[in-house]
């Protein structure tokens, strides 16, 4: 789950690192009256995408009324498909030097990997690799002073300056593991007169250990059906297509994305069922799917802990109860294939075997395909 | 011959008295996998299937010399399951929760390292050695037979999709291994891979990677040492960047960890890659000759 | 440094740990006071001495007039060498079964142990080794709620018991890393209810850790002249004799009172002046030796790091300043022997050069010896 | 041959422009140590009697080669500086700061274990091996003579006593190694006598142990198993229970760690035991015979 830039920085100042002054507003008022109380400031967009900058969701505002006026202006705009609701006011730095530095996981390395440049201010993705420092943290270890201090050093600061950011680096650390973060950066690390600041930030929370952290605020990602199906406890995504998809499984799932797409067709979502849902899920998520209007539906299941004859059941649930309006391909081995099979049959449905005939002909009804 | 799992390995089940865990019980017994206890806090002198249950896995290792054992706990509970097993002695640790938060990951697999433990998982259906009749996992048993093929796989029902398939071209397997979906797992196809090279029973290996992290890049370049046959099917050709399809592990971002990079590294490793699952059985049979 | 009862359970119970209600009195009415609050209460005399009860250190009262009149006969009186200034009045508990449960570090093993006992109650040295479990703490893992189990279960604790003890245990163990403690005991650790209490704490912090802890209370044990010396930042003990010593080393130190004991005298002190010490401190802690007005002074200095001229410096500055009264060997070998000989020479001093020899003059001096 | 370390071990001095960290260097290079780097944060550059300085290990053990180091930072940042050597491939480190916390020691003793590396101290005078001229220490130069005796103290001074006394009546040393007194270090008696039993040219080997603790006791076991002369000297014959004689290592308490069950278990293990530092030497000459 990421976490927006200002609640970012309350982590980070908890966490004793230095942040600017800074105030959220959720409009032209607030941020006048933020400007009143920090002095000229930077007004910046609160939404989870990258560049924000370049795409026009940061201005500066030297009085309250300009603020009003700034705000006014980004609030509500569309900043790369995502509508700006609130501002965070920060005061403006009189920035020396911006550095960059993040914890982040290295799932190759099964550890924390610690990326830091003398160049920040740029997404880390666009700097040239001489100019980032890699190294991983030993999670026997964790990052102590020596640690930062070496990567100080690698970075060209001086001492005094090292021996800050090594400080700041433990901080972050500790950050990165008491807050179960996937990533925790800080870009630009401004040097502001001889000492450092969190310019920018970006946390992002595992969301495996959330239940760990109740406290945590709550940030949605995705459409609103996207919410819903995932309420549902089911992985869910949605894609350009007209070809509605349920399997089980990830791979699996993705897979049955690519035999369409190998065909010629174009799917509506991604869908992953779960390994061994029972009758009731599985018709919930395949309702979800009807109301999604598609050309067509397919059903992908390799039966291992799921049951081919309670998919056939959940299928048979959803035709009776709201009906299946659009053509179904249901292709069902493993677990009990008999008796799914047969269940579908004398509903009139023909299952198939084949993973690539059935993508096929759900393509061919979608009307599409090569 | 075989990885990581042999017939004469004991394996204990830990959370044997949940649903899950008896469930699978039943199924490791009935392929023939020695289980030989369980444990479940305060449920010391039950049975279930027939298997002794201990309060913990200190006394199951007492009373049974397990070194294996396969965890049901519920993520909250899976870092403290495996740190339960691999204190008191385990050193084949499968993990079937999803959603171990990933510093306990972390964690497990840092101290699994120092004490010399393979751990399998999280998030796997664990693994399977059908020329011994065991196995430690989800897996359903009918779909695999003994043979000459490795297979490791990070999905779970799409390895089974194309073991299945395997079988049915008549290409047995020697071991079918779930690396796991999650972010952190205990193994890597380098890991693995080398392990089945160093098996003599196996005779070629069937990579099922998919998209996101770069463990398939980096894998490639290991490859190019073996002389194994190695054919690599791919999930995620039509995934859009920037969007997490269920597994932790399939996420494209920032233009890393794309099915094009991994798809060029392994080909130029020597590779076969397939772009679809049925392909895969087929070019096996194509790489060992008749 | 130790902490009174008080002290620890404080800690316990900000570590999550349940303690039974309890005030702390210092005077009579207090102690009143606190039983009007708390009901019928234990009044225990915070003294840092185990047996207290056996001792007459720990009584009871029913009602608040009670609770003054036991106060008034606990307070002052002295208990095996230590004035009672200030009791701990504690809720009665009504005790299912007493347990013993300790975190210490080992330093053979070179890592904490846990210390159990279902036999809680007495000093954990009467009990027999079959009624204890002693288990290591690998620091690299630290106390897991498993491992808290085992010892539940080793000790024959029930199943919702022992998943109160493991968390207890874990708790505990924190305690003792982020508090650097030396020991931290419970004992008895009570069942009260079918869950476990604290009924009584022990906490023995580190010396070398108490930098890192400023806030922790402060408790000053040994005499004022222990006190006043140790202030200096020298290892100094009291003990039962006349010949005042000082040596460089605490082992040196310790082999110097051998040597005196093994020659019939009776050393007045162990007094460990450092590896190095300069002049200015060397002369201070002599100064406390002249003060006590021993029968003789003997100071035993094998110059490695330590200066053997720096010392004679310090024993002329000392003769000069306030003078010494009573007979004084020295033995003085090493580094600047020579120096140091000639100085001490040309104010009428002999130094020794062996060890044996000085010892033995220092008794014959002292009237003391066989 | 010796124990630990040997003349051609290179070694650098953490804390090298502190007054005691200049000193000692000078003093083990006066000695005949390859001294051959040093660091101070922020120093990089300089030089300290002729020797480099660096800002970090990382870099002195990139430039240098070193694989030995001696700590002389303050006590509350000992812990960063043993891990900082550990962490960058130093594999003999002596640590002379007194007062660490025991806490600290327990992760830097821990820490050396996995690594594979060997501590000495803290709060220890350091080693030396006279026959190759080297030393990591703060021991004086002048009271060691080359030769065939190895010593293992816990205690500095005492240990200088002793070492001296030998040197006097022509026993020269093979090493002399400092345990350190504080309660947590990183050797044992039994780790450094098993080195010296190792040791082809080490003949008889002198212990310099004192009360507290059980580490005597657990030796004594031991050296029924070693064929080598033995003698042990302990200090605190005086002491009375329950009172910390400076070292945290000295403190009686409980009845444990008395000199009595000392004396009783290594007497019976065929150590001679003697009570007085100025008996140890005719003690050795004794049982080495003519």
């Amino acid at each position: 789950m990421k976490q927006y830039e200002y609640m970012a920085k309350e982590h980070l100042s908890r966490q004793g690192i230095k942040i600017p002054p800074g105030r959220v507003a959720d409009t032209p008022e607030e941020a006048r009256n933020a400007v009143a109380e920090i002095g000229p400031a930077a007004l910046k967009a609160q939404v989870l995408v990258g560049g924000r900058g370049k795409a026009g969701g940061i201005k500066f505002a030297s009085t309250p009324d300009e603020a009003a006026r700034v705000a006014e202006s980004i609030l509500g705009m569309d900043l790369k498909g995502f509508r700006v609701d609130r501002l965070y006011v920060e005061g403006k730095l009189d920035i020396d030097q911006e550095l960059y530095v993040s914890v982040t996981t290295d799932r190759n390395a099964k550890a924390p990997l610690v990326m830091a440049s003398a160049q920040g201010g740029m997404e880390i993705e666009e700097l040239a690799d001489e100019f980032i420092v890699r190294r991983h943290v030993n999670p026997r270890v964790g990052v102590m002073p020596y640690f930062g201090k070496e990567i100080a050093e690698a970075l060209g600061l001086t001492a005094s300056l090292g021996r800050e950011f090594a400080d700041l680096l433990g901080r972050l650390y500790q950050l990165y593991r008491n807050l179960d973060a996937e990533l925790v950066e800080i870009n630009p690390l401004a040097v502001v007169g001889g000492h450092l600041v969190a310019a920018d930030a970006r946390l992002n929370v595992d969301d495996s250990a959330l239940y760990r952290h109740p406290d945590l605020d709550t940030v949605e990602e995705g459409s609103a059906l996207e919410q819903k199906v995932r309420a549902l406890g089911l992985a869910y995504v949605e894609l350009e297509g007209d070809i509605a998809v349920m399997a089980n499984g990830a791979g699996m799932a993705m897979a049955t994305l690519d035999a369409i797409q190998y065909y010629g067709g174009k799917p509506a979502n991604f869908l992953d069922a779960g390994g061994g849902a029972s009758v009731g899920p599985t018709a919930s998520a395949l309702g979800v799917l009807v109301d999604m209007h598609p050309k067509a539906i397919f059903i992908n299941i390799f039966g291992g802990i799921t049951r081919c004859d309670d998919v056939a059941q959940a299928i048979l649930q959803v035709r009776q109860r709201q009906g299946i309006p659009v053509p179904l391909v249901v292709r069902l081995v493993g677990t009990h294939e008999k008796e799914g099979v047969a269940l579908l049959q004398s509903d009139g449905i023909a299952a198939f075997s084949e993973m690539s005939a059935a993508a096929q002909r759900v393509v061919e009804l979608a009307g599409e395909g090569r | 011959m075989a990885i990581l799992l042999r017939g004469e390995d004991r394996i204990i089940v830990q959370g044997i008295t949940g649903n899950q865990g008896r469930f699978h019980t039943r199924q490791m017994l009935d392929y023939g996998a020695q289980v030989v206890g369980g444990t479940s806090p305060g449920k010391a002198g039950q049975t279930v299937e027939g298997i002794p249950v201990f309060n913990t896995v200190r006394q199951a290792v007492q009373a049974t010399a397990a070194t294996a054992s396969i965890v049901f706990a519920p993520a909250p509970f899976a870092k403290d399951a495996a740190f339960e097993a691999l204190e008191n002695g385990i050193r084949l640790l499968v993990l079937i929760p999803e959603h171990i938060a990933v510093q306990d990951s972390i964690d497990i697999v840092a101290r699994a390292q120092d004490l010399g433990a393979v751990v399998i998982g999280p998030n796997t259906f664990g693994l399977i050695t059908p020329g011994q009749r065991t196995k430690m996992g989800i897996m359903p048993n009918h779909i695999y037979r003994p043979g000459k093929i490795g297979v490791v796989a990070r999905s779970g029902t799409l390895s089974y999709e194309i073991a299945f398939s395997l079988s049915n071209a008549g290409l047995g397997q020697s071991t079918v291994v779930g690396m796991g979906g999650d972010p952190v797992v205990g193994q890597t196809f380098i890991s693995v891979l080398k392990a089945f090279h160093d098996d003599p029973e196996t005779e070629g290996v069937v990579m099922v990677g998919e998209i996101g992290g770069s463990a398939e890049e980096e894998a490639a370049e290991y490859i190019q040492t073996l002389h194994i046959p190695v054919v690599a099917y791919l999930a995620g050709r039509s995934a859009p960047p920037g969007k997490r399809m269920g597994h932790a592990g399939a996420i494209i971002e920032r233009g890393r960890g794309t099915l094009e990079s991994k798809e060029r590294a392994l080909s130029a490793a020597g590779v076969r890659v397939v772009t679809m699952p049925w392909e895969v059985a087929p070019a096996m049979q194509d790489l060992l000759g008749p």
